[in-house]
C-alpha cells in the first residue's frame, strides 16, 4: 500500500559471518515461500523484498510430501504447526527452485535436515557446491535414530554430527537449535566446540491439541505439532539470552517476535540477527516493518 | 489470475447488515484490484483481534468475496467462531486488515461463450463465490443455473433477492426439501451438457464431486481449508491430491477441478 | 456471588492415590495462599473452598524470603513469575501453617524442595510424621549441585535422589516434573521406575523480559522466572498426553486451564487429576468454575 | 478491614466520564459491601480483555477505591496501558469483573477524633484513596488537610471540586509550582502534631516518607506494586520490609505504616 512503496526501504546496515545486508531482520525457515509469493503478489513482493536474507524452508535428501491435514491449529496467542517439512528434496530443489531463489534481491541462507551424519553431509556438501548459496543453516530438531532423541536435544550427539558435518563446506554453518532441550546454552556451546559459525534460535516448542468434539482424538495430522507466535516469545528470549551469554559467534534471535521493539530486545539479548516466522502469516510485510520499526527505536535511542 | 498488491492494507467497513444468519461487509479497499470470482481474502480487524475464547483469535481469516469494483468489496459470514464473531462486530467506518485478492478463482472460458451450460451449485457460506461468479456470467450474456442450499429459512434468506435460483432446504421450509445435490442430479438428468461451478461445506462438495465424476461432467470446487497465511508461506491449508502429494489451498487452490481429487477431506 | 453460593458444590467422585476427593481439581503448588484467602475472603471461603485436595506451596528447610522484585511480567495470554519460593521453612510451616492448613475442609498435599538427596529425606521424613499431610509432592525444578542442570531436566539425578527419598515415607509420593527437559516422559518412567506413586506436570517454562526503558536490563528481580497460563497450555497438553501414555502411575496434569474443556482435555490426555494455577489469579473461585464446567460436560458426553 | 465476597463478581458500569486526564467510573456492585478508604478493587472487562499491544491485559488489574456505599463503587483511572486503555473504554450497562474490597485500607483511630490532625497528601493515580478517606473524615466531623500534586492542568482538572484542597503543580499551572512535598513541608513547619496520610508515584511517596520519619510524624503510606492475583495468592506484589524480608502490598497493605519501610521501591 501507499506508505510501504513510498517510503524508502529500512537500512541498518549488519554484517553477518560476511554477509553484508542491509539490515538484521531475515524469516525464520519454513515461514515464507518467496517462490508462492511472487506468484501472488507480483513485482510488488520483489520491489518490497521483506527479508535482509533469504532463509529455505528444510531441504531433506528424499522429496518429502509432508503431515496429513490438518496442519495448523490456533492457540492463546499463538499457533501450532505440524506442516511435516514439505520439499522436493535436493534433486528437486537444486533443479527448480535454486535458480529463482538465486534471483531473490537478497542472499540466499538454505536450511537443511538429515536423520544422520551421513546424510547431512551429502545435503551440506551440494549446498557448498552452490554459489548462489551464501550460507547453510542445519536443522537439527530431526529425531536421533539411535537415542530417539532430537540430535540438537543433546550436545553430545550434536557434537558428533557436527565432526563430520562441518569439514564438508567452507561457507558459513548455521545450526538452527531446538528449544526442547534441558539447556540449550550447553547445546549451543557444543556446536560452536565443533565449528558451528552462528547458532539461530528457537524452533518450535513441542505442542499438541485435540479435535472438537471431545473424544480426545488429536487434531493434527501430524499428531504434535510446533508451537510458535507471540506465545513463546518471552521462553524464546531468555533461551537466546543464554546462549549469547554464553558463545562467541553470532546468534539469530527468533520466536514470537511482531514488532520492532521485540526484534530490539533480541538484539539487546546479544542476538546479531533476527528472523520473523508467524508474524509473516498476519503481515506478509512484517520483516520491512519491523525493520522499518527497529531502525526508529535505534534512532531514538542513538 | 488477479495478482494482489503486496502485504495487508487498511480497508475501511462501508456498511454491513444481518440478513438471516450471515452478515454481509461491504468493504472500501481503494488499493486493492478488483478481485475475481472465486479468489478470496484474508481478513482480519486491527483491534480487538484476539480476546475472545481461548484467547482467539490470532491469524487473519479467509473469506471468498461475493463481489468487487472500482475499489469496494462485499463479504458474506456466518458467526461460527471467535474470528467470525469479531468481524460480525466490526462497526460501520471500522478499519480492518485485508490481504487478497488471493488464489486462482473460477475459470470460464474466453470467448466468456462456454460450449456447456454453468451450473452453479453450492451453499452455506458457499455461496458468495457463486454470487460473484454469476453476476460476471450475466454481465457476459450467459444465464446460468443457480442452486443454493440452505439449513433453514433463516439461512435461506440470503438467496431470496434471487428470483431465478434453485433453493434447497434440510428442514423443507424453503423450496426443495432435500439436499441441493438433488436439484443438480435433477439438471444433470435433463442436460449433462453443463460446467458445475460449485462452493460449500465439504459434505457437500464431496457428493457433487461424485455425482459430476460419475457423469463425466467438469467441475471446478471451490475448497475451504484452515489456513494461516493465505499465499502459500505456511504450507497449512493442504488437501491430498488423487495423483498423490498435497496441493496448497491458498495458492494452488482455492478453485481445483474436481478430478484432481480423490475425496474432499471433511477439513 | 449468588450462583456460586445456590448451585451445589461440583461433585465428581475421584480417586487419586488413595485418596477420595470430591472432583478432579486441585490448585497448583504456589499459586493460591488459603490462608490469606481465609482472612480476606472470611468463610465464604471455606464454604466454597474451590479445591478437590489442597496443595501447598513448595516448603524448603530453611526459611527463604524469596526474589527481590519485581516478581511478575504479564505476556501475551500469561504471565512470568520469579517469586523464589518464599517461605517459613519446614519448621516454620509446620509450627505456624500447618495447623491451618489442616482444618481446611479438603485433604492437603504438602509440596517440598531440596538441593540435595539429604534436604529431600530430611523434608520427606518430617512430613511422613504428620497426619495432616495426606500426600508429599517433590518440586524438582531446583539445579542439582554438582551438574547445575534442573534434578528433575535429568532422569538419572531424579532417580538418584528418589532412591533416597522413597523409603522415608509411605505417604502418597508425587515428583513434580519440570517442563523444561529434552524428553519429560524419560523422567518420568525414572520417577515411576523409582517407587513414585504419581507425576505432576507441568510447571512453568523458563523465561524473561526486559524492563521498559530499552536497555536491556532484566525486569525481573530473579533474572529470569516461570511462564504460566494459556500460553502453555498446548505445551503442557503434549507433555500431559506422552507422559501418560508413558507411565502407569497417576498423572496431575496442568498447564494454563481455565475452562472445563481444558480440565476435559488434560484428563482425556490420560490425568487423573487436573491443577489450576494462574487462572485462581483472574478468577480466586476458578476452581470450583472449572469443575461445575467439568461436570456438565461429563453429564453432557456420558 | 471489610472481607470481600469470594471470587470475582459480575458488576455493572453506571456511568463514566473523562475529567481532564483522568477517567471517573461509577459500577454498581449489588453483590458487594462497602469498602474502606484504602482498599482496592481488582477489575478487568468481561469481553475485550486481551486483544491490546501485545495480546494484552491478561491479569484483573487493581484500582483503589475512590468511594463505595449501597452497592456503588467509585473509580478514576488514568489510560497508561491496554488495562487502563480498555477499562477506559467501558461502556454504560457493560459488565465487568471486581474482586474485592481487598486490602488494609488507612486507619483512622477509633473514636475517630484522632489526637493529631490528618494532612492528606498525594498526587497522581494516587488521590482516589485520599479523596474517599477526605470524605470519611468530613463525615466523622474531621476536617483534613488535603494536598494534592499534579503534573499540569489537565491531571490537577480532577481537583477542581475541591474548594479546600492544596494543589501543587510541576508546570505550576495551578496552585503552587513545585512538588505537593513543599506543601507538605510547610504545613509541618506551621504545626507537626499531625498524621500523615500518603498516595501516588514511588518517588512521591518515598520523598513523603523521608520527611515523616525525619520529624517523627506518623505516616500510612498507601503503596502501588504490580500485581497478579490481589488475594495473597502470587507472593507477586511485594515490597522490602525495614526489618527484612518482604510483604505482600494486597494483604498486608496496601497501606503500610512509613516506619515499615527504609524506602519505596520504584516498582
Ligand atoms: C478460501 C476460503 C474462503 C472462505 N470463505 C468464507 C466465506 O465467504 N464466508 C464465511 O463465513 N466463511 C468462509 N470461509 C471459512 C472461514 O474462513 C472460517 O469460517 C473462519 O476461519 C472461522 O474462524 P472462526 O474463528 O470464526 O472459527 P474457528 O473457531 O476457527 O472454527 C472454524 C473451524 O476451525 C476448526 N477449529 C476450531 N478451533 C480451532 C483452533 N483453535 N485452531 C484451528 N482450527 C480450529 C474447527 O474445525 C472449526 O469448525 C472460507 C474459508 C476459506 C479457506
Ligand atoms: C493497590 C493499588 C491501587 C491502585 N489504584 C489505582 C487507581 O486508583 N487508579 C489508577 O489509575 N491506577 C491505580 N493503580 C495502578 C494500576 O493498577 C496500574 O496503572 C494498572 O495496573 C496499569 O495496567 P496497564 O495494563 O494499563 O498498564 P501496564 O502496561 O501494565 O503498565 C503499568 C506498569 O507496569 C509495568 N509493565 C509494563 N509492561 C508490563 C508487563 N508486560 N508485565 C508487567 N508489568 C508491566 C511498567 O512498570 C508500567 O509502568 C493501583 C495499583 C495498585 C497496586
Ligand atoms: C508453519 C511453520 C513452518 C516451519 N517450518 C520450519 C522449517 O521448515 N525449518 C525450520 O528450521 N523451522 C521451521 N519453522 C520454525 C520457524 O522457522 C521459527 O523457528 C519458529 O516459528 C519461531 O519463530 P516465530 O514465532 O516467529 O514463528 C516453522 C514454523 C512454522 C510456524
Ligand atoms: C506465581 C506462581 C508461583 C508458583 N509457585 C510454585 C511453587 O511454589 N511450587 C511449584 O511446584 N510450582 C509453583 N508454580 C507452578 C504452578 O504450580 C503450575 O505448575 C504452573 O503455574 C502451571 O499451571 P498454570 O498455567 O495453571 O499456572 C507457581 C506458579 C506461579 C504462577
Ligand atoms: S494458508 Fe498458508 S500455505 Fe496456504
Ligand atoms: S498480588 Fe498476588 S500476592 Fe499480592
Amino acid at each position: 500500500m501507499a506508505t510501504t512503496t513510498d517510503t524508502p526501504p529500512p537500512s541498518i546496515p549488519t554484517t553477518f559471518c560476511g554477509l553484508d545486508l542491509a539490515h538484521p531482520v531475515v524469516n525464520g525457515s519454513g515461514t515464507f515461500d518467496a517462490i508462492a509469493a511472487q506468484a501472488v503478489f507480483g513485482d510488488s513482493f520483489l520491489d518490497q523484498f521483506p527479508f535482509a536474507a533469504f532463509v529455505s524452508k528444510t531441504i531433506t535428501l528424499a522429496v518429502r510430501d509432508g503431515n496429513p491435514p490438518p496442519r495448523l491449529w490456533e492457540t492463546p496467542s499463538g499457533m501450532i504447526n505440524s506442516i511435516g517439512l514439505p520439499n522436493k528434496g535436493l534433486a528437486g530443489y537444486l533443479e527448480h527452485d535454486l535458480p529463482k531463489l538465486a534471483a531473490l534481491p537478497v542472499p540466499l541462507i538454505t536450511n537443511v535436515m538429515g536423520s544422520t551424519a551421513a546424510e547431512l553431509c551429502e545435503l551440506v556438501a551440494a549446498c557448498d557446491a552452490q554459489d548462489a548459496i551464501r550460507a547453510i543453516e542445519l536443522n537439527v530438531s530431526c529425531p536421533n535414530v539411535k537415542t530417539g532423541l532430537d540430535i540438537g536435544a543433546d550436545p553430545v550427539s550434536l557434537a558428533e554430527v557436527l565432526r563430520a558435518v562441518r569439514p564438508q563446506t567452507t561457507k558459513p554453518l548455521i545450526v538452527k537449535l531446538t528449544p526442547n532441550t534441558a539447556d540449550v546454552a550447553l547445546v549451543a556451546a557444543a556446536a560452536e566446540a565443533e565449528g558451528a559459525d552462528a547458532v539461530a534460535l528457537v524452533n518450535t516448542l513441542r505442542a499438541t491439541a485435540q479435535a472438537p468434539g471431545g473424544d480426545g482424538r488429536p487434531w493434527l495430522g501430524g499428531v504434535t505439532g510446533g508451537m510458535s507466535g507471540p506465545a513463546i516469545r518471552a521462553v524464546a528470549l531468555a533461551q537466546v539470552t543464554a546462549v549469547a551469554q554464553r558463545v562467541a559467534i553470532p546468534v539469530i534471535g527468533m520466536g514470537g517476535i511482531q514488532r520492532g521493539e521485540h526484534a530490539a530486545q533480541f538484539l539487546r539479548a546479544g542476538a546479531t540477527l533476527v528472523a520473523v516466522g508467524t508474524e509473516s502469516f498476519r503481515d506478509p510485510a512484517a520483516g520491512t516493518r519491523i525493520a522499518r520499526e527497529l531502525q526508529r527505536l535505534l534512532a531514538q535511542t542513538a | 489470475m488477479t495478482v494482489a498488491p503486496f502485504g495487508r492494507r487498511r480497508a475501511v467497513l462501508a456498511a454491513i447488515r444481518k440478513v438471516g444468519s450471515y452478515h454481509l461487509l461491504e468493504v472500501v479497499d481503494r488499493h486493492g484490484p478488483d478481485p475475481e470470482p472465486g479468489q478470496f481474502y484474508m481478513l482480519a480487524a486491527t483491534s480487538g483481534w484476539g480476546a475472545g475464547e481461548d484467547e482467539r483469535p490470532f491469524l487473519p481469516r479467509a473469506f471468498s468475496a461475493m463481489g468487487g469494483r472500482d475499489g469496494r468489496l462485499w463479504f458474506m459470514l456466518e458467526d461460527i467462531g471467535p474470528g467470525t464473531h469479531r468481524l460480525a462486530r466490526l462497526q460501520k467506518g471500522e478499519p480492518l486488515w485485508v490481504t487478497g485478492p488471493l488464489g486462482h478463482g473460477f475459470r470460464i472460458g474466453t470467448p466468456p461463450t462456454p460450449a456447456r451450460r454453468p451450473i452453479l451449485t453450492g451453499g452455506g457460506v458457499g455461496v458468495p463465490p457463486l454470487i460473484f461468479l454469476s453476476q460476471a456470467l450475466v454481465e457476459q450474456g450467459i444465464a446460468p443455473t443457480l442452486q443454493f442450499g440452505f439449513r433453514d429459512t433463516q439461512h435461506a434468506a440470503i438467496a431470496a433477492s434471487f428470483d431465478t435460483v434453485q433453493i434447497a432446504t434440510d428442514d423443507g421450509s424453503v423450496g426443495h426439501h432435500g439436499l441441493v445435490t438433488e436439484l443438480l442430479i435433477r439438471e444433470l438428468d435433463d442436460d449433462p451438457h453443463a460446467t458445475v461451478y460449485a462452493c460449500g461445506p465439504p459434505g457437500m462438495l464431496e457428493a457433487i464431486r461424485r455425482i459430476c465424476v460419475e457423469r463425466e461432467v467438469p467441475a471446478q470446487l471451490a475448497l475451504e481449508s484452515g489456513m494461516a497465511c493465505g499465499f502459500g508461506a505456511c504450507f497449512g491449508c493442504v488437501v491430498p491430491l488423487a495423483a498423490g502429494g498435497y496441493a496448497r489451498v491458498c495458492v494452488d487452490g482455492p478453485v481445483l477441478d474436481a478430478t484432481a481429487l480423490d475425496h474432499v477431506p471433511a477439513h
